[in-house]
């Protein structure tokens, strides 16, 4: 029985690239949009039911792979495979008059099948074939409405995807080789860890799952991509797949044992970016965009979690739970907050109401309201935060309320006398329930603690930035305060005009100097020609003839004679 | 008459030596000059100081080599055939030339 | 009856009748190409120590023919390829237009040619040397003259220079020696001044009618001007008989006397023309000319091997790699001449800009002119390759590699030369082409083209077979016993 | 009777190329015929040869060609897995060349020398000895030649001859070096390497340098690279066929077998020699891709991504490491496949629609998907996507040369894929999400058998490379058998 | 003949030779060759060698003699005087030179071998097998007969290559008239024509007959009837026969081909031109009767020149 239940894993991706297959069969493309929620089933069964633990081995398949669900990766799994589902439910309205349906249900299966993929890979190549299909793959997704705007951010969206993949390509093999060539996971990150691994390992491996996560300076292609998706993509996007990055930290960080440089950097580049890109959110126009910050920020403060994790050497069982609740949280929040976005233009009147109902309470989750699931998951976090980390954490519920506030005033506006349609505003609230819900349900089994242990007065009073960010925004609603219009991207713009400019110099100096090269050949052949040919007349002469006879029988006669 | 040469010079060796001033001057001559008949005749020459060491380096003392003798002769035919094809050549082409020359000079003189 | 007297004695027999038969004498060459080929074919696989004294006349006076592994592969050879050219002329006609002249007595020259080849090829005698260098030269230059008589006269002068040169030689040796039997002055022979002086004069006429570098002015013109059949024959064979005859005085008659110095003075200037052969082929602009001028370069090879094959510890290498060579030569550039008269033809034009488009219209043609530029080359599979491995591993184990550096060299100029006139064939047509194909006109070319790339497939029996009674391979002949 | 095994595998292309010359054009189909047949049976000798190999039985054929210079035939798992390459991808090619030609001129010639490259390169395969190996090779320089200059036009003409002056100085450069040190140890058998304790240092190093110098001219090494961009004047069989296959595959391979079978990973490694041919492997892996980046022209672009790519295979061979060897081994057999699905893919654009600059490819995607899906697999197979094959080569070299101590190795590797990213990704954005020109008259891609002949191999050999990633771990995946030649040959 | 006589004749043979080199006017220098051809049959016969005098005059001096004065006179009927033509003087110096030094080591060659008739000793025990006296012929004919068959088809191709230069038009045809172009002379020569062909037909007869025991033989004897078909033909007493004419054909090849013929019905005997026992003298004698012959007619020819155009249709590549 139980190895049946294992079979869920391959099942798990394989049935939506089957999906996607099907979509390649001319005039399925309609069809297979209206399947698209079928796609992760396997992969919710799979993390309900699969056994925990228990490789798979799929010999023949790339250098003998296997997969793996480890208790950290089913809640992974599991909140992805929720995601996807409805937010497939919701595409598949959402898109029902969509121009290529077939190349969306492709790809969405493929990336979908690469996303599940991550979380059960039981060694590193099998992750790193999942990984790059989730990455590369949701290229086609973010540019699905071939606007303008989604073209550029493709581009970058690509280009950072791509040196993502070759930093984690590298890192792994690096790795890989630390731990004597093993292939498998664990095996790898315990190689991490040892002494001789490469120094050059982890950071790649960093800097590789940072980009695919949002990691500070490398999240610029985060709010370009995700806005331009259309809602459904960006919902998975940056509830599901940007998880692919945090997953790839929480699987190969080699937690338990010290390694205080990457740690501290990791720290450092999370929490900044907890801090900083809430405050880009609050700067920009458009409610996606403000969404995508939004990311970069939780993302950011996951990944200072794990960096100090990673610094003091915690065991991983005090810091994975926590951080796949969290992520958990995030994105079946995320995900119903990017829906709302798409739901928000069909909602008229008591309609809007209930849905800013709805999606304010998501914010505050996400901001840390107490007795909400966003809290909950916070408060776990702060256990392996550190001091200062729970310190931050706290704060940062000022910058993630500020930014939600943002997000909730730059809603676009509803035509009037819409009502949304069922099959989009349902899984908007499946979402939103199961993310306020579901922590709660599993706070008990993955941390081993009671959510309600702790005291409820105390957690009030920790709460108090949220209750200043409210007393802000109420401020400058009053006022009249308007946050300044940052693009989306921040730096992006400028470095792409710089790059663009040494290009073009580069191009120049190089032309320059190949046409210098090609000019100056001497050209002399003409007159050795002539010479040649003056020889030659010589030699035909019976007088040369004559003389090279004597000459050259004198010549053996005196080399004989040597 | 007896030259006290004669002590030392043996009539083969003599004649011998002819011979070889005979190649040196016929090759100057062909050297120089640049007529092809004229290089004919210096060939002729040479091949005449060719025989002539040949033959007279068999001149024992009491008899001549019949061997020698029976190479110079064929020599001398084939120089003969030989000659005969070169002047018949140096002929035929002072004759093209002379057939050409005539037919270049009505053109020039046409074109002018 | 043995093939060693036959083979000169049919070609001769060929002349008188085609004398007598005036204009019918063409279709001979069907009757002779057989005849001979089977002839060469009986000599190559006679027993090792065949030979044979004219008359029954002993030695110091007599004449003896010998059939060693050089004489063997050249007779070969020659019967192939005047068999091939003989076939190819006769639908092919090899004269001028209108010179019915040229074409009756095209045939009678051929055949003189043909039994002063094999003579020389087969006798041991110098003074006989010396009469089939004169049959030879005789024919060779009548056939030039059929192109170009300026040319003709040209190398008719230098050429009677070089018979001079090597008859003076043979007097000395006459003189000296009382003999002129290489297998004889093998034992005789002393490096004393009348010796040497010989060797000198011998060797420096023989290299005019070989025509290496420096004394090669008579061969580009004259060549190059010859009707393709003439020119086939000229190039293969007429040089040849000088660099045998050569190899009979350096290798069999005068080994002992021979310096390393002397030696390196024939391989420095057979370097020096395979680089100067090749520059000159590189920059001609007619096809005929670029072949000719391939010959003085290939010519050179032949010489590059004498300090090699000296300098060997064991000669049979590099020995057969000269062998070979000169036998490739004989077969791929007759090939290629023959070749080239049909694409010249076709072209209506003699430089090798004029040959665009025939790739098209004469295919076969131009693969027998690709297929003996890979043996010119020295490109595998071809005799040209078997014989430059051979002379390459021979240099590189010496290590001589100056002369390495010349056959690598030398090849790759080669290719440089052969490939940019075969390309030229590949260009677009400028104007429309007649090809000039069919029958025997084709398959001849084509035949010593392909003979010359098989060779490089049998090279074990093609090494054995130059081995024959070579001079370096044992003690000298044993004379057959005369008759009672 | 399996002794002519080998020989049989030699003869069967010659007589196609022989049926190929002597037929006429109006018996174009009788010539295809031929063609296909002989590239069929030779798939079924190959099929079955792997069968024997497998357990473990090594076919030979002998002959003495020149005295103490034997010409043989040797089918060793190393020359089977070329052998294997170079006989399936040769049938896909003969079908796509019989479609994109269809009427031209000079076919006969064409499939005449088509065929005789095929002899070479499985001749080439085969040989038993460094002698036996230049026969081939040399042979190969002909045969592709002709096929190089195929159109006849000034450009096709000047590639050829450019080709020529590269390989053939190349090729003497190698002769002069086998012959140098056969001149000191005796014929150089591959299955028996010499025994190289008497050399002196120096004189192995020149030899090697020789050697490798002459081999890396048709392996494109720089910087004897520039011949192969030129020869994409070719015509896109002949362009597939050099590229993926036969000619800058024999140079690999025969860099390979200088090291591994003559030299010997001990003595490169004693030598030193290892080290800088990585570097110089490197600096064409990354040259090439900087090369390719600036071309506009799509074949030049390929043709310098091959410049990259094949390097990889010289890269693998030199960094003298169990994961290094296989990951060149494969490479030689994922980079062949990849290639010639974009060769093919290449060529069929330019067939159907005339896009040959890169600015032409715009909404190519849409009016030839299935062309252009074989072409983006291709394509993200040579960035090292997984799971096309490229990636396993990628991970075997980049361990491999960790293993080697030859950690900047890898940041080559990255920085490559980072390239190559860089010039295949805009090829496959511009074919599927960019309109196609207005002036461009719509085509049904899979129209006629002709069409289909045209397309579908190259469909075939994406899938192939898709399976040979996705599969890499079954015994018979090119991964397995180099895998078993690495274990069998090198690892000892 | 003594010592002062052999130094006499050889400063002699050098002086003649020098102007026959050297003289500017080109008659000069040929009349000089002649007088140099004779000087050098003298020579020979001081040598003792009467059978390469005998060659020597009629042929070395008498044939090329005609020959040279022949082509002169053609040449100068087309405005080619054949005189001597300067040349640069580094090139006379340099060639001074070469040969000077040439000569020097030559000489010291020549001297360093003694005079000695060494093969006399081999071939002189051998002649009564042959049962001819004049041991030349014998070397020619037998002992070397080789090498006479090899030359008497050179001499045959040598006018085979004559003819090969005939211009377009000319072929078959006649050569170039040689005759006197002025009436009384060509009157004269006729007559003496008339005269001297029976006398040179008898007097070549009998040096063919003479060969065998005494100095003589077939090349002198062709010689001598070459002279006198060609005296004969310059008066007119008989025309040139065209090159197509088969008898003509014939008797060009009678003697080589006779010659051949012997030496493979040798083959019988046991091998090329080996010579049945007793048969020596009889079949020595028919290949030199043959020969002369053929050897006259060949000689004739060649001093004729090649076929020109018939004069009844002009070409204009003829002669202008």
């Amino acid at each position: 029985m139980t190895a049946d239940l294992t079979l869920l894993l391959p099942l798990a991706v394989l049935w939506p690239m089957l999906l996607a297959g099907l979509a390649l069969l001319p005039g399925w493309g309609p069809r297979m949009l209206m399947l698209l929620p079928l796609g992760p089933l396997p992969a919710l069964a799979a993390a309900l039911f699969a056994p925990r633990d228990t490789p798979v081995a799929l010999p023949g398949v790339l250098l003998d792979g296997g997969l793996d669900l480890t208790a950290t990766g089913a809640i992974f799994l599991g909140g992805a495979a929720v995601l996807w589902f409805w937010a497939g439910v919701y595409a598949a309205v959402y898109l029902r008059r969509d121009g290529r349906p077939a190349a969306f249900a492709l790809f969405w299966n493929l990336v979908l099948a690469g996303n599940l993929g991550v979380f059960i890979a039981a060694d590193i190549v099998s992750f790193y074939v999942f990984f790059a299909l989730v990455s590369l793959l949701a290229y086609p997704l973010v540019i699905h409405d071939r606007q303008p705007a989604s073209m550029r951010a493709g581009t970058v969206y690509l280009v950072l995807a791509v040196t993502g993949e070759v930093a984690i390509l590298v890192g792994l093999m690096l790795a890989s080789f630390g731990a004597g060539g093993a292939i498998g996971i664990e095996a790898v990150r315990a190689g991490l860890a040892l002494p001789s691994a490469h120094p050059a390992a982890l950071p790649l491996l960093i800097v590789g799952f940072g980009i695919k996560a949002g990691l500070m300076p490398l999240h610029v292609w985060l709010p370009v991509a995700h806005p331009a998706a259309p809602v459904p993509a960006s919902a998975v996007l940056s509830g599901a797949i940007v998880k692919a990055g945090i997953f790839g930290m929480v699987a190969f960080l080699p937690l338990g044992t010290p390694a205080a440089v990457a740690g501290n950097v990791l720290t450092i580049l999370g929490f900044s970016g907890l801090f900083l890109a809430a405050l880009l959110a609050v700067g920009q126009a458009g409610a996606k965009s403000v969404l995508a910050y939004s990311t970069v920020s939780q993302m950011g403060l996951v990944m200072g979690v794990l960096g100090v994790a990673l610094a003091a050497g915690s065991a991983p069982a005090t810091v994975l739970p926590a951080v796949a609740l969290f992520a958990l949280h995030h994105g079946l929040a995320k995900g119903a907050l990017f829906l709302g976005v798409g739901l928000a233009p069909l909602c008229g009147r008591a309609w809007r109401w209930g849905l800013m109902a709805v999606l304010a309470v998501l914010g505050l989750s996400l901001a840390g309201m107490p007795l909400l699931a966003g809290a909950l998951v916070k408060s776990a976090m702060k256990d392996p935060a550190g001091a200062l980390g729970a310190v931050l954490i706290g704060l940062s519920a000022l910058t993630t309320a500020l930014a939600m506030a943002r997000y909730l005033a730059v809603l676009p506006k509803a035509k009037p006398r819409r009502r949304p349609p069922l099959l989009m505003a349902l899984p908007f609230l499946a979402l939103a329930g199961a993310a306020l819900w579901l922590p709660w349900l599993l706070y008990a089994d993955v941390t081993g603690k009671s959510p309600l242990a702790a005291d409820l007065a105390s957690k009030l009073a920790e709460a108090w930035p949220l209750g200043l960010a409210v007393l802000l925004i109420a401020g400058a609603v009053a006022v009249g305060l308007k946050p300044p219009a940052l693009p989306e991207g921040d730096a992006l713009g400028p470095v792409q005009r710089r790059a663009a400019a040494l290009t073009a110099a580069a191009r120049a100096a190089l032309r320059a100097g190949s046409r210098s090269l090609r000019r100056s050949r001497p050209r002399k052949q003409a007159v050795i020609g002539e010479d040649l040919d003056r020889i030659e007349d010589i030699f035909r002469e019976g007088a040369a003839a004559a003389i090279l006879l004597l000459a050259i029988a004198g010549a053996v006669v005196a080399a004989s004679l040597i | 008459m007896d030259l006290p040469l004669s002590d030392i010079l043996s009539a083969g060796h003599l004649y011998a030596l002819t011979g070889a001033v005979l190649v040196g001057l016929g090759l100057y001559a062909f050297i120089t000059q640049r007529h092809p008949l004229r290089q004919l005749l210096a060939v002729n020459v040479v091949g005449a100081g060719i025989f002539l060491i040949l033959g007279s380096l068999g001149r024992g003392p009491d008899a001549t080599d019949p061997f020698p003798q029976a190479l110079v002769i064929t020599g001398i035919v084939v120089a003969v055939a030989l000659t005969a094809f070169g002047a018949a050549m140096i002929v035929r082409q002072a004759e093209t030339r002379a057939a050409a020359k005539p037919a270049a000079d009505d053109n020039a003189r046409g074109a002018s | 009856m043995s093939p060693l007297d036959l083979l000169v004695a049919v070609p001769l027999c060929c002349m008188a009748a085609a004398l007598l038969l005036g204009r019918a004498a063409r279709g001979l060459i069907l009757l002779a190409a057989p005849l001979m080929a089977g002839l060469a074919l009986w000599l190559a696989l006679l027993p090792p120590d065949a030979a044979y004294l004219v008359g029954q006349w002993e030695l110091p006076l007599g004449i003896l023919l010998r059939a060693d592994g050089v004489a063997r592969l050249m007779i070969l050879a020659t019967a192939l390829v005047i068999g091939a050219v003989g076939l190819h002329a006769l639908v092919e006609p090899p004269e001028k237009p209108g010179h019915a002249a040229q074409a009756e007595t095209f045939w009678p020259l051929v055949y003189l040619l043909w039994a002063g080849a094999n003579a020389g090829f087969l006798t041991t005698d110098l003074f006989n040397l010396y009469v089939t260098l004169e049959m030879v030269s005789l024919a060779a230059v009548a056939l030039a003259a059929m192109g170009s008589l300026a040319a003709a006269l040209r190398y008719f002068m230098i050429a009677l220079l070089g018979s001079l040169a090597y008859l003076l030689g043979v007097a000395l040796i006459v003189a000296r020696y009382d003999t002129v039997d290489v297998t004889l002055l093998a034992q005789l022979a002393e490096p004393d001044l009348a010796t040497l002086m010989a060797l000198g004069l011998m060797t420096a006429g023989l290299l005019i009618k070989a025509a290496l570098f420096p004394m090669h002015g008579w061969l580009p013109p004259a060549h190059a001007a010859a009707p393709a059949p003439a020119s086939a024959l000229l190039s293969a064979i007429a040089v040849k008989l000088g660099f045998v005859i050569l190899v009979r005085l350096w290798f069999e008659a005068f080994p002992a006397i021979t310096g390393p110095a002397a030696l390196q003075v024939l391989g420095g200037l057979g370097a020096a023309a395979v680089l100067y052969g090749s520059v000159q082929a590189m920059r001609q602009d007619r096809l005929k000319a670029l072949v000719a001028y391939s010959t003085v370069a290939q010519v050179g090879y032949l010489f590059l091997a004498f300090p090699l094959v000296a300098g060997a510890i064991d000669p049979g290498d590099a020995w057969a790699g000269m062998t070979l060579q000169a036998v490739a030569h004989m077969l791929a550039k007759a090939a290629m001449f023959l070749a080239a008269g049909l694409m010249l033809k076709a072209a209506a034009g003699e430089r090798i800009a004029d040959l665009g488009g025939l790739a098209q219209a004469m295919p076969l043609t131009v693969t027998a002119f690709g297929l003996a530029a890979v043996s010119l080359m020295g490109l595998p599979p071809s005799g040209g390759f078997t014989a430059k491995f051979l002379l390459l591993t021979a240099a590189i184990e010496q290590g001589a590699y100056l002369y390495a550096g010349v056959l690598i060299l030398g090849g790759l100029l080669a290719a440089v030369y052969l490939f940019g006139a075969l390309a030229a064939c590949f260009a677009p047509a400028t104007t429309p082409r007649t090809p000039v194909t069919g029958g025997l006109r084709t398959a001849a070319p084509l035949a010593l083209a392909g003979l010359a790339i098989v060779m490089g497939f049998g090279g074990t029996a093609l090494v054995e077979l130059s081995a024959i009674a070579a001079p370096w391979a044992g003690p000298a002949l044993i004379l057959p016993e005369p008759a009672p | 009777m399996m002794t002519f095994a080998p020989l049989a595998l030699i003869l069967l292309p010659l007589a196609a190329a022989v049926v190929s010359f002597a037929l006429p054009e109006r018996l174009s189909a009788w010539r295809n015929a031929a063609n296909l047949g002989v590239a069929c049976v030779k798939l079924v000798v190959v099929t079955y040869l792997l069968m024997q190999a497998e357990a473990g039985l090594v076919f030979e054929w002998r002959y003495e060609f020149l005295p103490g210079h034997d010409f043989v035939l040797r089918l060793d798992p190393l020359a089977l897995l070329f052998v294997t390459l170079s006989v399936f991808l040769w049938l896909l090619t003969t079908i796509y060349a019989i479609a994109y030609f269809d009427r031209g001129p000079n076919l006969p010639r064409f499939f005449g020398f088509f065929n005789l490259c095929v002899l070479a390169a499985t001749g080439v395969a085969m040989s038993g000895t460094a002698i036996t190996f230049f026969l081939f090779y040399e042979l190969l320089t002909l045969a592709t030649w002709p096929l190089v200059a195929h159109k006849g036009d000034e450009k096709s003409l000047r590639a050829g001859r450019i080709y020529l002056t590269y390989t053939l100085a190349g090729s003497v450069a190698f002769l002069a070096g086998i012959l140098w040190l056969q001149s000191l140890v005796g014929p150089i058998e591959f299955a028996t390497p010499p025994d190289l304790a008497g050399v002196p240092a120096l004189t192995l190093t020149l030899i090697f340098i020789l050697c490798i110098g002459g081999l890396g001219v048709k392996a494109a090494i720089f910087p004897f690279h520039g011949w192969l961009p030129e020869a994409m004047a070719a015509p896109a069989p002949v362009s597939a066929l050099l590229h993926a296959v036969a000619v800058v595959k024999a140079g690999a391979f025969g860099i390979v077998r200088m090291i591994y079978d003559v030299y010997g990973i001990g003595t490169v490694a004693e030598l030193g020699l290892g080290v800088p041919l990585a570097a110089l492997a490197s600096v064409t892996i990354l040259y090439g891709s900087v090369r390719a980046l600036m071309q506009s022209d799509l074949k030049k672009r390929l043709a310098y991504s091959t410049v990259s790519q094949v390097s990889y295979i010289v890269l693998g061979a030199s960094l003298i490491g169990p994961f290094a060897v296989i990951g060149g081994l494969v490479h030689l057999v994922h980079q062949g496949i990849m290639k010639i699905t974009l060769f093919m893919c290449a060529g069929a654009l330019a067939n159907r629609m005339g896009i040959k600059a890169i600015a032409d490819l715009d909404g190519a995607g849409r009016q030839m998907p299935v062309t252009m899906a074989a072409f983006s697999v291709g394509a993200l197979g040579m960035i090292g996507m997984p799971p096309v094959a490229g990636f396993i080569s990628k991970w075997y070299l980049g361990i491999g040369a960790l293993q080697s101590d030859a950690a900047w190795v890898v940041a080559v590797l990255a920085g490559s894929s980072l390239l190559n990213a860089a010039y295949f990704l805009p090829l496959l954005y511009r074919a599927w999400l960019l309109p196609p020109p207005a002036d461009r008259p719509a085509i049904r891609e899979l129209a006629t058998t002709r069409d289909r002949m045209l397309i579908l191999p190259a469909a075939l050999t994406a899938l192939v490379s898709l399976g040979a990633g996705i599969f890499a771990s079954l015994p018979f995946s090119p991964l397995g058998w180099a895998t078993l030649i690495a274990e069998g040959g090198y690892l000892r | 003949m003594t010592f002062a006589f052999d130094l006499i004749l050889c400063l002699m043979i050098l002086g003649t030779a020098g102007i026959a080199l050297f003289v500017r006017d080109a008659l000069a220098a040929i009349a000089f060759f002649i007088a140099f051809g004779n000087l050098m049959g003298l020579t020979w016969l001081g040598l003792d060698a009467v059978n390469v005098a005998l060659a020597e005059i009629a042929i070395g001096a008498g044939v090329t003699g005609v020959l040279l004065i022949l082509a002169r006179a053609r040449l100068l009927a087309l405005g080619d005087d054949a005189t001597c033509s300067g040349t640069p003087l580094w090139l006379r110096l340099g060639a001074l030179a070469a040969c000077a030094g040439f000569v020097v080591l030559l000489a010291a060659s020549v001297l360093s071998i003694p005079p000695e008739s060494g093969l006399d000793r081999v071939v002189a025990p051998l002649m009564p097998g042959l049962g001819i006296e004049n041991r030349v012929t014998g070397v020619l004919l037998a002992f070397r007969a080789y090498d006479t068959l090899l030359e008497s088809f050179v001499l045959l191709g040598a006018l085979v290559a004559v003819w090969s230069l005939a211009p377009a038009g000319a072929w078959p045809g006649r050569p170039a008239d040689p005759g006197m172009t002025d009436a009384p002379m060509r009157r004269v020569a006729g007559t003496f024509g008339q005269l001297l062909l029976p006398v040179a037909l008898v007097m070549a007869a009998y040096l063919v007959w003479a060969g065998s025991d005494l100095p003589g033989g077939a090349f002198q004897a062709g010689t001598v009837l070459a002279g006198g078909l060609l005296v004969a033909a310059m008066g007119g007493t008989i025309g040139l026969p065209s090159s197509d004419r088969p008898l003509l054909r014939a008797a060009l090849v009678l003697g080589p081909a006779v010659f051949l013929a012997i030496g493979l019905a040798g083959i019988a005997a046991g091998g090329l031109l080996v010579y049945p026992e007793g048969m020596a003298k009889a079949l020595i004698v028919i290949i030199e009767y043959t020969l002369f012959l053929s050897i006259g007619v060949t000689l004739a020819l060649l001093v004729a020149g090649p076929p020109v155009p018939d004069a009844s249709h002009p070409n204009p590549e003829g002669k202008g």
